[in-house]
Protein backbone atom coordinates (compact mmCIF):
# COMPACT_ATOMS: atom_id res chain seq x y z
CA UNK A 1 0.00 0.00 0.00
CA UNK A 2 1.71 2.90 -1.24
CA UNK A 3 0.91 6.98 -1.37
CA UNK A 4 3.79 8.69 -3.26
CA UNK A 5 3.24 12.76 -4.06
CA UNK A 6 6.15 13.77 -6.51
CA UNK A 7 7.80 15.78 -8.97
CA UNK A 8 9.58 13.11 -10.80
CA UNK A 9 8.37 10.75 -13.49
CA UNK A 10 7.28 7.47 -12.88
CA UNK A 11 8.06 4.04 -14.89
CA UNK A 12 4.12 2.41 -15.22
CA UNK A 13 5.26 -1.25 -16.16
CA UNK A 14 8.02 -0.90 -13.34
CA UNK A 15 5.27 0.13 -10.86
CA UNK A 16 2.64 -2.60 -12.06
CA UNK A 17 5.76 -5.19 -11.96
CA UNK A 18 6.47 -4.33 -8.60
CA UNK A 19 2.80 -4.22 -7.09
CA UNK A 20 1.79 -7.54 -7.96
CA UNK A 21 5.67 -9.57 -7.40
CA UNK A 22 5.70 -12.44 -5.25
CA UNK A 23 1.87 -12.46 -4.64
CA UNK A 24 0.01 -15.01 -6.88
CA UNK A 25 -2.91 -14.70 -4.99
CA UNK A 26 -3.72 -11.59 -7.70
CA UNK A 27 -6.15 -12.37 -10.73
CA UNK A 28 -5.72 -9.06 -11.93
CA UNK A 29 -4.53 -5.06 -11.73
CA UNK A 30 -6.68 -2.18 -12.91
CA UNK A 31 -5.10 0.55 -13.18
CA UNK A 32 -5.86 4.32 -14.63
CA UNK A 33 -2.71 7.06 -15.84
CA UNK A 34 -3.97 10.71 -16.26
CA UNK A 35 -2.18 12.37 -18.59
CA UNK A 36 -1.84 16.26 -19.34
CA UNK A 37 -4.07 17.32 -22.37
CA UNK A 38 -3.13 19.77 -25.30
CA UNK A 39 -6.89 21.33 -24.68
CA UNK A 40 -8.49 22.60 -21.56
CA UNK A 41 -12.27 24.45 -22.36
CA UNK A 42 -11.54 24.62 -25.90
CA UNK A 43 -8.50 26.58 -25.83
CA UNK A 44 -5.12 24.83 -26.64
CA UNK A 45 -2.29 24.00 -23.27
CA UNK A 46 1.11 25.32 -23.35
CA UNK A 47 1.78 23.51 -19.69
CA UNK A 48 0.06 22.55 -16.61
CA UNK A 49 1.58 23.23 -13.00
CA UNK A 50 0.12 21.27 -10.22
CA UNK A 51 0.84 22.68 -6.74
CA UNK A 52 -0.18 20.94 -3.55
CA UNK A 53 0.01 21.41 0.07
CA UNK A 54 2.76 18.74 0.97
CA UNK A 55 2.07 17.20 4.35
CA UNK A 56 -1.32 17.31 3.77
CA UNK A 57 -1.59 15.99 -0.09
CA UNK A 58 0.33 12.76 1.24
CA UNK A 59 -2.17 12.62 4.41
CA UNK A 60 -5.86 12.57 2.08
CA UNK A 61 -4.19 10.22 -0.24
CA UNK A 62 -3.21 7.84 2.46
CA UNK A 63 -6.62 8.49 4.00
CA UNK A 64 -8.37 8.07 0.44
CA UNK A 65 -6.28 4.77 0.06
CA UNK A 66 -7.11 3.17 3.16
CA UNK A 67 -10.76 3.60 2.66
CA UNK A 68 -10.69 1.94 -1.02
CA UNK A 69 -9.09 -0.74 1.11
CA UNK A 70 -11.90 -1.26 3.77
CA UNK A 71 -14.59 -0.97 0.85
CA UNK A 72 -12.57 -3.46 -1.36
CA UNK A 73 -10.16 -6.60 -0.69
CA UNK A 74 -7.39 -5.35 -2.03
CA UNK A 75 -4.02 -7.22 -2.40
CA UNK A 76 -2.14 -3.90 -3.19
CA UNK A 77 -2.82 -0.59 -4.37
CA UNK A 78 -0.63 2.14 -5.52
CA UNK A 79 -1.29 5.80 -5.67
CA UNK A 80 1.95 8.29 -7.35
CA UNK A 81 0.46 11.87 -8.01
CA UNK A 82 3.31 14.25 -9.68
CA UNK A 83 3.33 18.16 -8.81
CA UNK A 84 5.14 20.61 -10.44
CA UNK A 85 5.06 22.10 -14.48
CA UNK A 86 4.08 19.50 -16.86
CA UNK A 87 3.30 19.60 -20.62
CA UNK A 88 1.09 18.02 -22.71
CA UNK A 89 1.45 14.34 -22.68
CA UNK A 90 2.98 14.10 -19.46
CA UNK A 91 2.29 11.55 -17.06
CA UNK A 92 0.19 13.11 -13.87
CA UNK A 93 -1.19 10.37 -12.22
CA UNK A 94 -1.02 6.83 -11.78
CA UNK A 95 -3.71 4.98 -9.71
CA UNK A 96 -3.36 0.84 -9.69
CA UNK A 97 -5.20 -1.66 -8.11
CA UNK A 98 -4.67 -5.78 -7.33
CA UNK A 99 -7.05 -8.07 -5.76
CA UNK A 100 -8.00 -11.42 -6.78
CA UNK A 101 -11.37 -10.38 -8.53
CA UNK A 102 -11.33 -8.43 -11.13
CA UNK A 103 -14.38 -6.64 -10.22
CA UNK A 104 -12.95 -5.32 -6.11
CA UNK A 105 -9.92 -3.98 -8.44
CA UNK A 106 -12.08 -1.90 -11.68
CA UNK A 107 -14.35 -0.67 -8.60
CA UNK A 108 -11.88 0.21 -6.28
CA UNK A 109 -9.56 1.89 -9.56
CA UNK A 110 -12.52 3.82 -10.51
CA UNK A 111 -13.44 5.05 -7.01
CA UNK A 112 -9.59 6.38 -6.58
CA UNK A 113 -9.37 8.10 -9.44
CA UNK A 114 -12.79 9.67 -9.52
CA UNK A 115 -11.46 11.16 -5.77
CA UNK A 116 -7.90 12.31 -7.06
CA UNK A 117 -9.26 13.98 -10.01
CA UNK A 118 -11.58 16.18 -8.22
CA UNK A 119 -10.82 16.12 -4.46
CA UNK A 120 -6.90 15.28 -4.41
CA UNK A 121 -5.77 18.61 -2.56
CA UNK A 122 -4.50 19.94 -5.80
CA UNK A 123 -4.34 23.24 -7.85
CA UNK A 124 -4.11 23.21 -11.52
CA UNK A 125 -2.63 26.42 -13.22
CA UNK A 126 -2.73 26.23 -17.41
CA UNK A 127 -0.53 28.29 -19.52
CA UNK A 128 -2.14 29.31 -22.43
CA UNK A 129 -1.13 31.34 -25.66
CA UNK A 130 -3.07 33.95 -24.02
CA UNK A 131 -1.35 34.15 -20.74
CA UNK A 132 -1.86 31.93 -17.18
CA UNK A 133 -4.77 31.17 -15.17
CA UNK A 134 -5.90 28.93 -12.25
CA UNK A 135 -8.29 26.22 -13.32
CA UNK A 136 -11.65 26.43 -11.42
CA UNK A 137 -12.90 23.81 -9.38
CA UNK A 138 -15.67 21.59 -11.77
CA UNK A 139 -19.42 20.94 -11.13
CA UNK A 140 -19.40 18.04 -13.41
CA UNK A 141 -16.15 15.90 -11.40
CA UNK A 142 -17.98 16.86 -8.07
CA UNK A 143 -21.09 14.52 -9.34
CA UNK A 144 -18.48 11.81 -10.50
CA UNK A 145 -16.70 11.33 -6.78
CA UNK A 146 -20.19 11.97 -5.20
CA UNK A 147 -21.58 8.93 -6.43
CA UNK A 148 -19.16 6.95 -4.17
CA UNK A 149 -20.89 8.57 -1.20
CA UNK A 150 -17.43 9.84 0.18
CA UNK A 151 -17.86 12.35 3.50
CA UNK A 152 -18.32 15.78 2.32
CA UNK A 153 -17.76 18.73 4.24
CA UNK A 154 -17.13 17.15 7.67
CA UNK A 155 -14.56 18.66 9.71
CA UNK A 156 -12.68 15.15 9.62
CA UNK A 157 -13.83 14.80 5.76
CA UNK A 158 -11.77 13.99 2.94
CA UNK A 159 -12.87 17.35 1.66
CA UNK A 160 -13.62 20.85 2.16
CA UNK B 1 -1.99 31.97 32.96
CA UNK B 2 -0.97 29.76 30.37
CA UNK B 3 -3.88 30.85 28.07
CA UNK B 4 -2.36 34.60 28.28
CA UNK B 5 1.31 33.03 27.84
CA UNK B 6 0.37 31.18 24.37
CA UNK B 7 -1.27 33.59 22.90
CA UNK B 8 1.86 34.96 22.21
CA UNK B 9 3.03 32.19 20.17
CA UNK B 10 3.03 33.23 16.81
CA UNK B 11 0.40 30.75 14.32
CA UNK B 12 1.67 29.28 10.82
CA UNK B 13 -0.45 30.86 7.93
CA UNK B 14 0.28 29.04 4.83
CA UNK B 15 -1.90 30.45 1.18
CA UNK B 16 -1.82 28.48 -1.71
CA UNK B 17 -2.40 28.66 -5.23
CA UNK B 18 -4.50 31.94 -6.41
CA UNK B 19 -4.99 32.59 -2.68
CA UNK B 20 -1.38 32.96 -2.27
CA UNK B 21 -0.65 34.76 -5.84
CA UNK B 22 -2.89 37.74 -4.25
CA UNK B 23 -1.78 38.27 -1.04
CA UNK B 24 1.52 37.86 -2.71
CA UNK B 25 2.84 35.64 0.42
CA UNK B 26 3.40 31.05 0.50
CA UNK B 27 3.41 31.38 4.17
CA UNK B 28 3.92 33.56 6.99
CA UNK B 29 3.81 33.91 10.77
CA UNK B 30 2.06 36.02 13.10
CA UNK B 31 0.88 36.16 16.53
CA UNK B 32 -3.17 36.49 16.86
CA UNK B 33 -4.95 39.16 18.68
CA UNK B 34 -6.80 37.55 21.46
CA UNK B 35 -10.13 38.13 20.28
CA UNK B 36 -9.26 35.38 16.76
CA UNK B 37 -10.27 32.23 18.80
CA UNK B 38 -11.33 30.60 15.51
CA UNK B 39 -11.39 30.05 12.05
CA UNK B 40 -14.24 32.70 10.85
CA UNK B 41 -13.02 35.80 13.36
CA UNK B 42 -9.35 34.63 12.11
CA UNK B 43 -10.71 35.53 8.32
CA UNK B 44 -12.63 38.70 9.31
CA UNK B 45 -9.73 40.07 11.10
CA UNK B 46 -6.88 39.03 7.86
CA UNK B 47 -9.56 41.04 5.89
CA UNK B 48 -8.47 44.15 7.72
CA UNK B 49 -4.57 43.44 7.41
CA UNK B 50 -4.10 45.48 3.93
CA UNK B 51 -5.91 45.62 0.69
CA UNK B 52 -4.22 42.52 -0.77
CA UNK B 53 -5.50 40.07 2.11
CA UNK B 54 -9.23 42.32 1.45
CA UNK B 55 -9.07 41.28 -2.07
CA UNK B 56 -8.27 38.15 -1.65
CA UNK B 57 -10.65 37.36 0.97
CA UNK B 58 -13.59 39.28 -0.59
CA UNK B 59 -15.19 36.03 -1.62
CA UNK B 60 -15.18 33.97 1.29
CA UNK B 61 -17.36 31.15 -0.09
CA UNK B 62 -14.32 29.89 -2.19
CA UNK B 63 -11.90 30.28 0.84
CA UNK B 64 -11.10 26.58 2.29
CA UNK B 65 -9.14 26.55 5.14
CA UNK B 66 -7.47 23.82 7.08
CA UNK B 67 -5.88 23.28 10.84
CA UNK B 68 -3.01 21.03 11.15
CA UNK B 69 -3.38 19.82 7.84
CA UNK B 70 -7.11 18.83 8.21
CA UNK B 71 -10.01 20.65 6.64
CA UNK B 72 -12.01 23.03 9.33
CA UNK B 73 -14.82 24.57 9.84
CA UNK B 74 -15.83 28.31 10.78
CA UNK B 75 -16.14 27.76 14.05
CA UNK B 76 -12.80 24.98 14.44
CA UNK B 77 -10.81 26.40 17.43
CA UNK B 78 -7.60 28.35 16.60
CA UNK B 79 -4.55 27.80 18.83
CA UNK B 80 -1.14 28.93 19.29
CA UNK B 81 0.84 27.14 16.91
CA UNK B 82 -1.42 25.44 14.50
CA UNK B 83 -0.38 25.40 10.95
CA UNK B 84 -3.23 27.23 9.09
CA UNK B 85 -4.29 27.28 5.44
CA UNK B 86 -6.19 29.22 3.12
CA UNK B 87 -6.46 28.10 -0.20
CA UNK B 88 -9.25 28.39 -3.38
CA UNK B 89 -11.11 24.67 -3.70
CA UNK B 90 -9.31 21.66 -5.18
CA UNK B 91 -9.18 20.94 -8.57
CA UNK B 92 -7.88 17.62 -8.03
CA UNK B 93 -5.32 16.26 -10.08
CA UNK C 1 -6.75 0.04 -32.51
CA UNK C 2 -5.34 -3.27 -32.24
CA UNK C 3 -6.12 -6.88 -30.98
CA UNK C 4 -2.99 -9.58 -30.82
CA UNK C 5 -3.99 -13.04 -29.41
CA UNK C 6 -0.45 -14.68 -28.70
CA UNK C 7 1.63 -17.07 -26.67
CA UNK C 8 4.62 -14.82 -25.95
CA UNK C 9 4.31 -12.66 -22.67
CA UNK C 10 4.08 -8.86 -22.99
CA UNK C 11 5.39 -5.61 -21.90
CA UNK C 12 3.02 -3.99 -20.41
CA UNK C 13 4.90 -0.18 -19.91
CA UNK C 14 5.72 -0.17 -23.62
CA UNK C 15 1.92 -1.25 -24.73
CA UNK C 16 0.88 1.75 -22.72
CA UNK C 17 3.65 4.13 -23.96
CA UNK C 18 2.58 3.18 -27.45
CA UNK C 19 -0.70 3.61 -27.29
CA UNK C 20 -0.64 7.53 -26.38
CA UNK C 21 2.33 8.25 -28.03
CA UNK C 22 1.87 11.50 -30.03
CA UNK C 23 -1.58 12.48 -29.32
CA UNK C 24 -1.92 14.94 -26.53
CA UNK C 25 -5.45 14.77 -26.63
CA UNK C 26 -5.74 11.89 -24.32
CA UNK C 27 -6.27 12.56 -20.84
CA UNK C 28 -6.33 8.92 -19.10
CA UNK C 29 -5.73 5.11 -20.12
CA UNK C 30 -7.88 2.31 -17.83
CA UNK C 31 -6.15 -0.47 -18.29
CA UNK C 32 -6.76 -4.14 -16.56
CA UNK C 33 -4.11 -6.81 -16.20
CA UNK C 34 -5.10 -10.69 -15.83
CA UNK C 35 -2.74 -12.50 -13.94
CA UNK C 36 -2.99 -16.70 -13.61
CA UNK C 37 -4.18 -16.68 -9.83
CA UNK C 38 -2.21 -19.94 -7.56
CA UNK C 39 -5.50 -21.07 -6.90
CA UNK C 40 -8.85 -21.75 -7.98
CA UNK C 41 -11.87 -23.32 -6.70
CA UNK C 42 -10.03 -23.41 -3.06
CA UNK C 43 -7.35 -25.38 -4.84
CA UNK C 44 -3.85 -24.64 -5.98
CA UNK C 45 -3.03 -24.57 -9.38
CA UNK C 46 -0.12 -25.81 -11.13
CA UNK C 47 -0.23 -24.21 -14.34
CA UNK C 48 -3.55 -23.09 -16.84
CA UNK C 49 -3.31 -23.75 -20.47
CA UNK C 50 -5.27 -21.92 -23.13
CA UNK C 51 -7.03 -23.23 -25.96
CA UNK C 52 -8.44 -20.96 -28.50
CA UNK C 53 -10.00 -21.21 -32.04
CA UNK C 54 -7.34 -19.60 -34.27
CA UNK C 55 -9.13 -17.02 -36.61
CA UNK C 56 -12.19 -16.66 -34.80
CA UNK C 57 -11.21 -15.70 -31.74
CA UNK C 58 -9.28 -12.36 -33.34
CA UNK C 59 -12.60 -12.34 -34.93
CA UNK C 60 -14.92 -12.16 -31.81
CA UNK C 61 -11.76 -9.49 -30.05
CA UNK C 62 -12.21 -7.35 -32.97
CA UNK C 63 -16.02 -7.23 -32.87
CA UNK C 64 -15.77 -6.36 -29.52
CA UNK C 65 -13.54 -3.92 -29.71
CA UNK C 66 -15.63 -2.22 -32.41
CA UNK C 67 -18.75 -2.41 -30.52
CA UNK C 68 -16.64 -0.54 -27.33
CA UNK C 69 -15.46 2.27 -29.84
CA UNK C 70 -19.02 3.03 -30.80
CA UNK C 71 -19.83 2.82 -27.30
CA UNK C 72 -17.39 5.49 -25.86
CA UNK C 73 -15.30 8.14 -27.70
CA UNK C 74 -11.86 6.39 -27.59
CA UNK C 75 -8.84 7.40 -28.84
CA UNK C 76 -7.01 4.39 -28.32
CA UNK C 77 -7.76 0.88 -27.58
CA UNK C 78 -5.44 -2.10 -27.23
CA UNK C 79 -6.34 -5.97 -26.45
CA UNK C 80 -4.05 -8.60 -25.92
CA UNK C 81 -4.88 -12.11 -24.74
CA UNK C 82 -2.73 -15.25 -24.11
CA UNK C 83 -2.90 -19.02 -25.14
CA UNK C 84 -0.80 -22.07 -24.55
CA UNK C 85 0.86 -23.17 -20.74
CA UNK C 86 0.68 -20.07 -18.38
CA UNK C 87 1.55 -20.42 -14.34
CA UNK C 88 0.76 -18.39 -11.34
CA UNK C 89 1.65 -15.07 -11.82
CA UNK C 90 1.68 -15.03 -15.67
CA UNK C 91 0.12 -12.14 -17.58
CA UNK C 92 -2.96 -13.80 -19.35
CA UNK C 93 -5.13 -10.50 -20.73
CA UNK C 94 -4.50 -6.91 -20.98
CA UNK C 95 -7.10 -4.17 -21.96
CA UNK C 96 -6.21 -0.39 -22.45
CA UNK C 97 -8.57 2.10 -23.45
CA UNK C 98 -7.64 5.80 -24.21
CA UNK C 99 -10.02 8.57 -24.00
CA UNK C 100 -9.88 12.52 -23.47
CA UNK C 101 -11.97 11.48 -20.44
CA UNK C 102 -11.51 9.26 -17.94
CA UNK C 103 -14.98 7.86 -17.67
CA UNK C 104 -15.18 6.64 -21.20
CA UNK C 105 -12.16 5.16 -20.90
CA UNK C 106 -12.89 3.22 -17.58
CA UNK C 107 -16.06 2.17 -18.84
CA UNK C 108 -14.89 0.86 -22.52
CA UNK C 109 -12.26 -0.77 -20.17
CA UNK C 110 -14.88 -2.66 -17.64
CA UNK C 111 -16.87 -3.45 -20.86
CA UNK C 112 -14.03 -5.10 -22.44
CA UNK C 113 -12.41 -7.00 -19.63
CA UNK C 114 -16.46 -8.51 -18.34
CA UNK C 115 -16.85 -9.73 -21.81
CA UNK C 116 -13.57 -11.14 -22.34
CA UNK C 117 -13.44 -12.95 -18.79
CA UNK C 118 -16.63 -14.70 -19.53
CA UNK C 119 -17.01 -14.66 -23.64
CA UNK C 120 -13.92 -14.28 -24.92
CA UNK C 121 -13.34 -17.67 -27.19
CA UNK C 122 -10.78 -19.23 -25.03
CA UNK C 123 -11.23 -22.68 -22.77
CA UNK C 124 -9.43 -23.22 -19.94
CA UNK C 125 -7.37 -26.31 -18.45
CA UNK C 126 -6.09 -26.25 -15.44
CA UNK C 127 -3.37 -28.34 -13.76
CA UNK C 128 -3.83 -28.94 -9.70
CA UNK C 129 -1.87 -32.16 -7.95
CA UNK C 130 -4.94 -33.80 -8.27
CA UNK C 131 -5.24 -33.97 -11.79
CA UNK C 132 -5.95 -31.65 -14.92
CA UNK C 133 -9.22 -30.71 -15.51
CA UNK C 134 -11.28 -28.31 -17.98
CA UNK C 135 -12.43 -25.18 -16.58
CA UNK C 136 -16.63 -25.17 -16.10
CA UNK C 137 -18.48 -22.23 -17.76
CA UNK C 138 -19.36 -19.31 -14.71
CA UNK C 139 -22.65 -18.04 -13.82
CA UNK C 140 -21.63 -15.44 -12.06
CA UNK C 141 -19.67 -14.40 -14.59
CA UNK C 142 -22.48 -14.36 -17.20
CA UNK C 143 -23.93 -12.16 -14.58
CA UNK C 144 -20.94 -9.70 -14.80
CA UNK C 145 -20.90 -9.25 -18.59
CA UNK C 146 -24.73 -9.54 -18.79
CA UNK C 147 -24.61 -6.06 -17.38
CA UNK C 148 -23.11 -4.41 -20.28
CA UNK C 149 -26.61 -6.00 -22.53
CA UNK C 150 -24.40 -7.24 -25.30
CA UNK C 151 -26.29 -9.49 -27.29
CA UNK C 152 -26.82 -13.04 -26.68
CA UNK C 153 -27.83 -15.87 -28.83
CA UNK C 154 -27.71 -14.45 -31.96
CA UNK C 155 -26.38 -16.38 -35.12
CA UNK C 156 -24.44 -13.41 -35.71
CA UNK C 157 -24.20 -12.42 -32.15
CA UNK C 158 -20.70 -12.16 -30.00
CA UNK C 159 -21.83 -14.76 -27.30
CA UNK C 160 -22.98 -18.54 -28.28
CA UNK D 1 -27.06 -30.70 -60.25
CA UNK D 2 -24.58 -28.38 -58.71
CA UNK D 3 -26.11 -28.96 -55.24
CA UNK D 4 -25.28 -32.73 -56.19
CA UNK D 5 -21.66 -31.95 -56.86
CA UNK D 6 -21.13 -29.69 -54.29
CA UNK D 7 -22.48 -32.30 -51.49
CA UNK D 8 -19.37 -34.68 -52.69
CA UNK D 9 -16.92 -31.53 -51.22
CA UNK D 10 -16.33 -32.20 -47.69
CA UNK D 11 -16.68 -29.79 -44.90
CA UNK D 12 -14.02 -29.21 -42.01
CA UNK D 13 -14.85 -30.21 -38.76
CA UNK D 14 -13.24 -28.73 -35.90
CA UNK D 15 -13.08 -29.71 -32.06
CA UNK D 16 -11.97 -27.78 -28.79
CA UNK D 17 -11.52 -28.40 -25.66
CA UNK D 18 -13.11 -31.66 -23.91
CA UNK D 19 -15.02 -32.14 -27.04
CA UNK D 20 -11.37 -32.43 -28.80
CA UNK D 21 -10.27 -35.11 -26.19
CA UNK D 22 -13.42 -37.10 -25.61
CA UNK D 23 -13.53 -37.18 -29.68
CA UNK D 24 -9.77 -37.43 -30.22
CA UNK D 25 -9.33 -35.11 -32.58
CA UNK D 26 -8.37 -31.85 -33.23
CA UNK D 27 -9.84 -31.82 -36.82
CA UNK D 28 -11.39 -34.25 -39.96
CA UNK D 29 -12.78 -33.36 -43.11
CA UNK D 30 -16.47 -35.28 -43.65
CA UNK D 31 -18.60 -35.38 -46.82
CA UNK D 32 -21.99 -35.22 -45.60
CA UNK D 33 -24.94 -37.35 -46.41
CA UNK D 34 -27.50 -35.17 -48.50
CA UNK D 35 -29.55 -35.68 -45.38
CA UNK D 36 -27.45 -32.92 -43.40
CA UNK D 37 -28.59 -29.75 -43.93
CA UNK D 38 -28.10 -27.67 -41.21
CA UNK D 39 -26.68 -27.81 -37.17
CA UNK D 40 -28.96 -29.84 -35.82
CA UNK D 41 -28.89 -32.91 -38.17
CA UNK D 42 -25.08 -32.65 -38.01
CA UNK D 43 -25.20 -33.38 -34.57
CA UNK D 44 -28.09 -36.03 -34.89
CA UNK D 45 -25.43 -37.16 -37.88
CA UNK D 46 -22.12 -36.94 -35.81
CA UNK D 47 -23.69 -38.86 -32.60
CA UNK D 48 -23.81 -42.16 -35.11
CA UNK D 49 -20.42 -42.25 -35.83
CA UNK D 50 -18.96 -44.26 -33.14
CA UNK D 51 -18.67 -44.59 -28.92
CA UNK D 52 -16.26 -41.76 -28.82
CA UNK D 53 -18.74 -39.02 -30.70
CA UNK D 54 -21.52 -40.48 -28.85
CA UNK D 55 -19.68 -39.87 -25.10
CA UNK D 56 -18.90 -36.03 -26.44
CA UNK D 57 -22.34 -35.63 -27.82
CA UNK D 58 -24.01 -36.71 -25.13
CA UNK D 59 -25.11 -33.26 -23.73
CA UNK D 60 -25.76 -31.13 -26.31
CA UNK D 61 -27.31 -28.37 -24.73
CA UNK D 62 -23.16 -27.26 -23.77
CA UNK D 63 -22.06 -27.71 -27.08
CA UNK D 64 -21.79 -24.87 -29.11
CA UNK D 65 -21.48 -24.99 -33.12
CA UNK D 66 -19.76 -22.22 -35.26
CA UNK D 67 -19.93 -22.55 -38.92
CA UNK D 68 -17.57 -20.39 -40.54
CA UNK D 69 -16.58 -18.88 -37.57
CA UNK D 70 -19.52 -17.33 -36.43
CA UNK D 71 -21.71 -18.84 -33.68
CA UNK D 72 -24.37 -20.85 -35.35
CA UNK D 73 -28.19 -22.23 -34.16
CA UNK D 74 -29.58 -25.31 -34.31
CA UNK D 75 -31.45 -24.44 -37.91
CA UNK D 76 -28.17 -22.93 -39.39
CA UNK D 77 -28.31 -24.14 -42.99
CA UNK D 78 -24.59 -26.10 -44.02
CA UNK D 79 -22.97 -26.11 -47.49
CA UNK D 80 -20.18 -27.98 -48.58
CA UNK D 81 -16.75 -26.48 -47.84
CA UNK D 82 -18.05 -25.08 -44.61
CA UNK D 83 -15.46 -24.81 -41.35
CA UNK D 84 -17.75 -25.64 -38.56
CA UNK D 85 -16.34 -25.96 -34.91
CA UNK D 86 -17.59 -28.04 -31.62
CA UNK D 87 -16.87 -26.50 -28.85
CA UNK D 88 -18.03 -26.47 -25.10
CA UNK D 89 -19.36 -23.07 -23.61
CA UNK D 90 -16.47 -20.52 -23.79
CA UNK D 91 -14.50 -20.02 -20.24
CA UNK D 92 -13.38 -16.76 -21.08
CA UNK D 93 -9.78 -15.36 -20.65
Amino acid sequence: MTVRVQREDFDVGAELEGLTRGNTGIGGVASFLGLVRDMAGGEPIRSMTLEHYPGMTERQLAAIEAEARQRWPLDACLIIHRYGRLEPGDRIVFVATASAHRAAALEACEFLIDWLKTRAPFWKFEETPQGGRWVEAREEDDVAAARWGTRDGEPDGLDP
Amino acid sequence: METANAVQKPIKLLYFAWLRSRIGLAEEEVVLPAEVRDVASLIAWMKGRGPAYAKALENEAVVKVAVNQEFARADHPLRPGDEIALFPPVTGG
